[in-house]
């Protein structure tokens, strides 16, 4: 079993007062270890849905989700999640709510080694000097970032990040990228990575899901062959603007859109 | 020594004094026995306090236990000395309202808390002395504002128990020559009042030293009649926030009132003249359907009373 | 079956407490004098069926007025708090005083006030024991209030008022509806104090006093019992309420 | 200037409501025995100033005592109803029942139990009497707890305990103190209702009891209204507690 | 008074337990009726902290807000506000939360008059088929699509959009910036919409404000001189690929990295 992820043929549905919303049609993702998976879809397609299967807060209503060769059934403290609507804990502060996975998962490590390390997440998102702010003295673009901090401070073997730049602007964004792609040099982990902007799963992905409109399906896959160690500049390079066409044509598709003029 | 504790039918006033001064005086050590007295809520929470032998002796109202052994037959609890010859039930009226006499109560105002003790020997007073309930005016008054409804003249007169009710009335400042006391007893009501209860079982297993109980009781009762100051004092020591003037009043009111009487005088305190207790029982019907066959064998037994001579009071 | 499961498991519950209560009383053998058990109870039902009907009657309207007094004044009061920080400071302290003080202790001088108007006085404080936790879940309700939810209303201008109908109020009906299931039971036992401490003859309190005089424990049993079944009563029926106007607020358990 | 307010607010409101009680029984020239007035009970006090500290002292460390008790049992039950609908369905009837039988009645059951363990008595009493505001509260909170909350941690496979402990109790913390300041004058009426109905000659109750035989009304009063600063002091030691633990909760207000 | 919203060397600082953080700094900005003012600048400089000030939710420190020829004081009604975070009420399904404006604004207005409007609404963002779903139904972007509802559903002359399409992929994204195209040119409104997407400020702002970093001035102002009509195409003109071009250069001097390679 070489994928360190495998999602194999599942289907959800959200039971409504007004009957069933089939939101996962017989979706197939495979991620081998070390890799970075980049979904793309529409909006309300079902990608957070997919997320929390993944991380086993879910159990869907058929087919098998499989990390690390054992079939998820809950969920298990290897995996670093940054949730789309990130909730950071009022009554704790940043470096607080930073640190609360360590306590979990590592309960004997000395406080003061969790700080440490916390406070060099926070650096690396440029919030520093904001460690010991309340959540609610923070930008919605700094939450977010202090909660991608809580994601992978545990230094978790799968990471699980849903539209997690969403709320950056270009320049903070792409500084963020390119963080992303230093640390997955210096600690490996496997990706799965919930966007809508094609850039970013370009850069990022070793392959990009496209998922079909709701219930969603996987509609393609592409297998980015850019080198691991990528710059910025890469994403202006024909093959990559190759790509991005690809996707955005994909993407049309899934919207049920094909041929409409953009 | 014997552990007897007892359960007092009410908190430490007057007419606990005696008992302080049999503890002090050491007449219960002398009889072998260690006492402890404790406060209680009135007859109906000393009553099962000894029935379940929490308590070996209490001092309750003997028609509370008579009610309570025809609702819990076979209950082992008694009285064994009667203390309250006549029961302190009264009709507390204002003379300046027209209240000074059983007759004059006719189409009053008569205040009455519907749980009263008192008033639920009401209706045998009435008819022993033609009172026509019907021409009278019941108001249901709470127990708090009993007293204060009489002071501000609201009713003419209230049912209670002629050492408390009284006393308050006193206290809100209605002269001492407006208050008529008329005690249920000198009108026909031929019922008896508190006295010392025991548990059977434990009655049964040591007789001496219920004996030796209620010797004590009696020379405390004795003590405390000749010296009503050094018993208000003892008093004072257990319940150091009483007013030991007023608490010497009540207890002069419940030895004249209730235990001093012309019978106790004449046959010493303690035990009881069946003939009245069988008028009592007959007048209890009038106000209580009892539910098993009415015994006073049942509610009263002089078996344990000493019989050296420490019952008489002259 | 989600229905069923609502009714079943309630009624389970209490029968197994009954069962669980006989049990305690046949193994100690108590007598009724110390705890009468369960099935000495429906004999005193069934003789004094009427009277507990009457007496229930009496007692529960005037518990379900004073505790309509105690929602709408606690609202009030709490609104009162929630809004202004001095008057939270100012007010707490007083309530916290009036509300340790035991209402028992209160009984007589309400009646001495409001000498002979038994209905008034019972219905007064069924109110005043039951409206403190409503307005202390009002009150914080309000002052806990995330500024996201109070900025949707205030950017369009609208009144404290209704910010706090259309936003605070519904925000907080989960708690309001705690608050309530709280203060259903402190009204009743602010009923029961008045028809007990001063009794006026009519409630389930003159009944339980009556039981009391005559040494009638399954009686008296009885009274708690039918006490408690009417607190179970208003309970559901403030539970529908909760489920009409506070039922988003549950969540699954995962 | 901030702290100043915190003081002098509460300062002022009590001040306010004394002056207003000695005015509305100056003007209706009320008698002692139906409401005293505030400038009789420094006598009252003084007199008994020992009494008041020894007596004082009684109630509140069994108070105490119980409400500790009522938080812990409390929030254990509020923890058992919160996870789980089962336990909510039967037990929520259940505790409702008994909350709404008046514990003035349950006082001589228990002591009839327990015969003689006065402190013991006390201190269960207090703590019957308050646990159930703690228990709704917690109930609640773990029930409507956003998923959005405790995904967080459940992501990480973190336990229902460690969960209830991170996430739950902080989030619900305001309404656990609400609830609190509800219990703690429960507790209160609880310890008072033993000292009162099942007399041991201890704590503020018996001194109040005192007062009642010898109609020394503004003893009456100056014990009720010792109860009250008991409470308030009480309060404010919740306060404290809040400001630390809850802090965080309260918004401005805009 | 030719502006209708002019804010006028408006500075603001946070109070915060570490002494107080300046946010705004002597910020000018105007924009006539009828016109269509992006703002644009770094993550956590101070768009929202705007927002909040133009809506009267807040008073800056020093400055003034003028809307109407009037100075802002406390909040208006004739102003639609889109938040950053879309906090949509869950007691209420998504009908009845895009309705609560009018029950505001318009008390009068008859029940079925305003769900036709919101049910209208929420047909043109893909909403139609979930207005009576709670918000926990909905997916975070199909939220965000409700908020945006609940913004105009009063018809304001004044619309404050705080990055109202952040959490949208692409293509629902470019179908919006259309639809609030066809809106402006239906019902005319004044509009200052916060965003990260420079491409989004071409296409639908009138003007262009570039933030600095945080404390935020106004680094720079762009005229977009593309006609009104535009189509999603005028975006590969060489006019808007060279406005892009200044804006992207000019965000990466307000994020003080100018000289840098990007
Ligand atoms: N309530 C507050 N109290 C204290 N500081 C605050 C508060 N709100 C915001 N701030 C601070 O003010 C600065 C600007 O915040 P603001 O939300 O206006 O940023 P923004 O430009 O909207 O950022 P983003 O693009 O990330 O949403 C931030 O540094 C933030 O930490
Ligand atoms: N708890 C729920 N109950 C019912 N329906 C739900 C629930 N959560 C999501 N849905 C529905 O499932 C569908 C997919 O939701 P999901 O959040 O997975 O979408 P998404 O792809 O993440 O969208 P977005 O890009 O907007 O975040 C949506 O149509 C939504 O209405
Ligand atoms: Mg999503
Ligand atoms: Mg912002």
């Amino acid at each position: 079993m070489a994928n360190l992820i495998d999602i194999k043929g599942v289907s959800h549905a959200y039971r409504t007062k007004s009957g069933p919303l089939p939101v996962l049609d017989n979706l197939n993702i495979a991620v081998p270890e070390g890799e970075f998976a980049a979904v793309v879809g529409p909006s309300g397609c079902g990608k957070s849905t997919l997320t929390r299967l993944v991380a086993g807060l879910m159990k869907p209503d058929s087919g098998e989700v499989w990390l690390h060769g054992e079939r998820v059934t809950s969920p298990r403290k290897t995996v670093g999640m940054a949730f789309q609507n990130p909730v950071l804990l009022e009554w704790r502060t940043i470096v607080d709510n930073v640190i609360l996975p360590l306590e979990i998962v590592a309960p004997r490590m000395p406080q003061a080694r969790r700080v440490e390390r916390a406070l060099h997440l926070l650096d690396m998102v440029g919030l520093s000097g904001f460690e010991s702010k309340r959540p609610s003295e923070l930008s919605g673009g700094m939450r977010q970032r202090a909660s991608l901090c809580r994601a992978i401070v545990h230094r978790p073997d799968v990471l699980i990040m849903d539209e997690p730049f969403g709320a950056l602007d270009n320049f903070t964004r792409e500084d963020l990228w390119q963080t992303m792609r230093d640390l997955r040099a210096a600690e490996p982990f496997t990706c799965v990575l919930i966007t809508h902007d094609l850039r970013e799963s370009v850069f990022l992905g070793d392959q990009v899901f496209v998922l079909s409109g709701r219930p969603a399906r996987t509609q393609m896959v592409l297998k980015v062959d850019l080198p691991a160690d990528r710059k910025l500049d890469v994403l202006y390079e024909p093959r990559a603007q190759q790509m991005l066409h690809t996707l955005r044509d994909q993407i049309r598709i899934a919207q049920g859109r094909d041929g409409e003029l953009h | 020594e014997t552990a007897m504790p007892f359960a007092l039918d009410w908190k430490f006033e007057g007419p606990a004094a005696p008992y302080f001064v049999a503890l002090d005086k050491g007449y219960f050590a002398a009889e072998g026995l260690s006492v402890e007295i404790t406060e209680g809520a009135g007859s109906l929470d000393a009553i099962p306090k000894v029935a379940t032998g929490a308590f070996p002796v209490g001092f309750a109202d003997i028609n509370s236990l008579m009610k309570f052994l025809d609702q819990n037959p076979g209950a082992p609890v008694v009285a064994a000395m009667m203390v309250y010859d006549k029961p302190p039930f009264a009709v507390v009226g204002r003379k300046s309202l027209g209240v000074s006499a059983p007759a004059d109560l006719a189409g009053k105002v008569l205040g009455a808390p519907p749980p009263d003790g008192a008033w639920a020997q009401f209706p045998i007073f009435a008819a022993e002395n033609g009172i026509d309930m019907a021409a009278l005016t019941v108001e249901p008054v709470g127990f708090p504002v009993r007293e204060p409804m009489l002071a501000e003249g609201k009713v003419a007169a209230v049912t209670g128990f002629s050492f408390t009710s009284s006393l308050n009335v006193k206290r809100l400042g209605v002269p001492e020559d407006d208050i008529s006391v008329i005690l249920m007893a000198d009108h026909g009501v031929a019922l008896y009042g508190n006295a010392v209860i025991v548990n059977t079982d434990f009655a049964a297993a040591n007789p001496e030293a219920v004996t030796g109980f209620l010797r004590a009781v009696a020379k405390g009762w004795k003590d405390t009649v000749a010296d009503p100051d050094t018993a208000i004092a003892s008093l004072m020591s257990r319940n150091p926030a009483a007013d030991p003037a007023l608490e010497t009043e009540r207890l002069a009111l419940s030895i004249r009132d209730n235990v001093m009487t012309d019978w106790v005088m004449a046959n010493g305190m303690g035990n009881i003249d069946p003939a009245r207790m069988e008028k009592a029982i007959e007048q209890t019907k009038s106000v209580y359907t009892f539910t098993n066959a009415p015994d006073a064998a049942l509610y009263f037994n002089p078996a344990w009373l000493p019989t050296d001579g420490s019952l008489t009071m002259q | 079956m989600e229905t069923l499961q609502k009714i079943a498991v309630p009624l389970v519950a209490v029968v197994l407490f009954l069962a669980a209560w006989e049990a305690l009383v046949w193994v100690n053998n108590w007598p009724n004098y110390k705890m009468a058990s369960p099935s000495d109870l429906p004999p005193a039902f069934w003789r004094f069926r009427w009277l507990f009907l009457e007496m229930g009657w009496q007692t529960l309207w005037r518990t379900v007025l004073g505790l309509g007094l105690a929602v709408v004044v606690g609202t009030l009061i709490g609104m009162v708090m929630g809004f202004s920080r001095i008057a939270r400071d100012g007010l707490y302290p007083l309530l916290v005083g009036f509300n340790a003080i035991p209402k028992a202790t209160l009984v007589p001088v309400i009646s001495l006030i409001f000498i002979g108007q038994h209905d008034f006085n019972t219905v007064l404080m069924a109110f005043l024991i039951s409206f403190f936790p409503i307005a202390v879940s009002v009150g914080i309700g309000l002052s806990t209030l995330e500024p996201e939810y109070r900025d949707i209303l205030r950017s369009l201008g609208a009144s404290r008022l209704t910010i706090f109908r259309k936003i605070a109020l519904p925000k907080t009906l989960p708690e309001f509806f705690g608050a309530l299931k709280v203060s259903v039971t402190l009204a009743f036992i602010g009923t029961n104090l008045v028809e007990i401490v001063a009794p006026h003859g009519r409630g389930l309190g003159a009944l339980f006093k009556s039981g009391e005089t005559n040494g009638d424990y399954p009686l008296m049993f009885a009274v708690l019992i039918a006490l408690a079944a009417l607190g179970i009563l208003l309970y559901y029926a403030v539970l529908v309420l909760e489920r009409i106007f506070a039922g988003w607020a549950e969540r699954p358990q995962g």
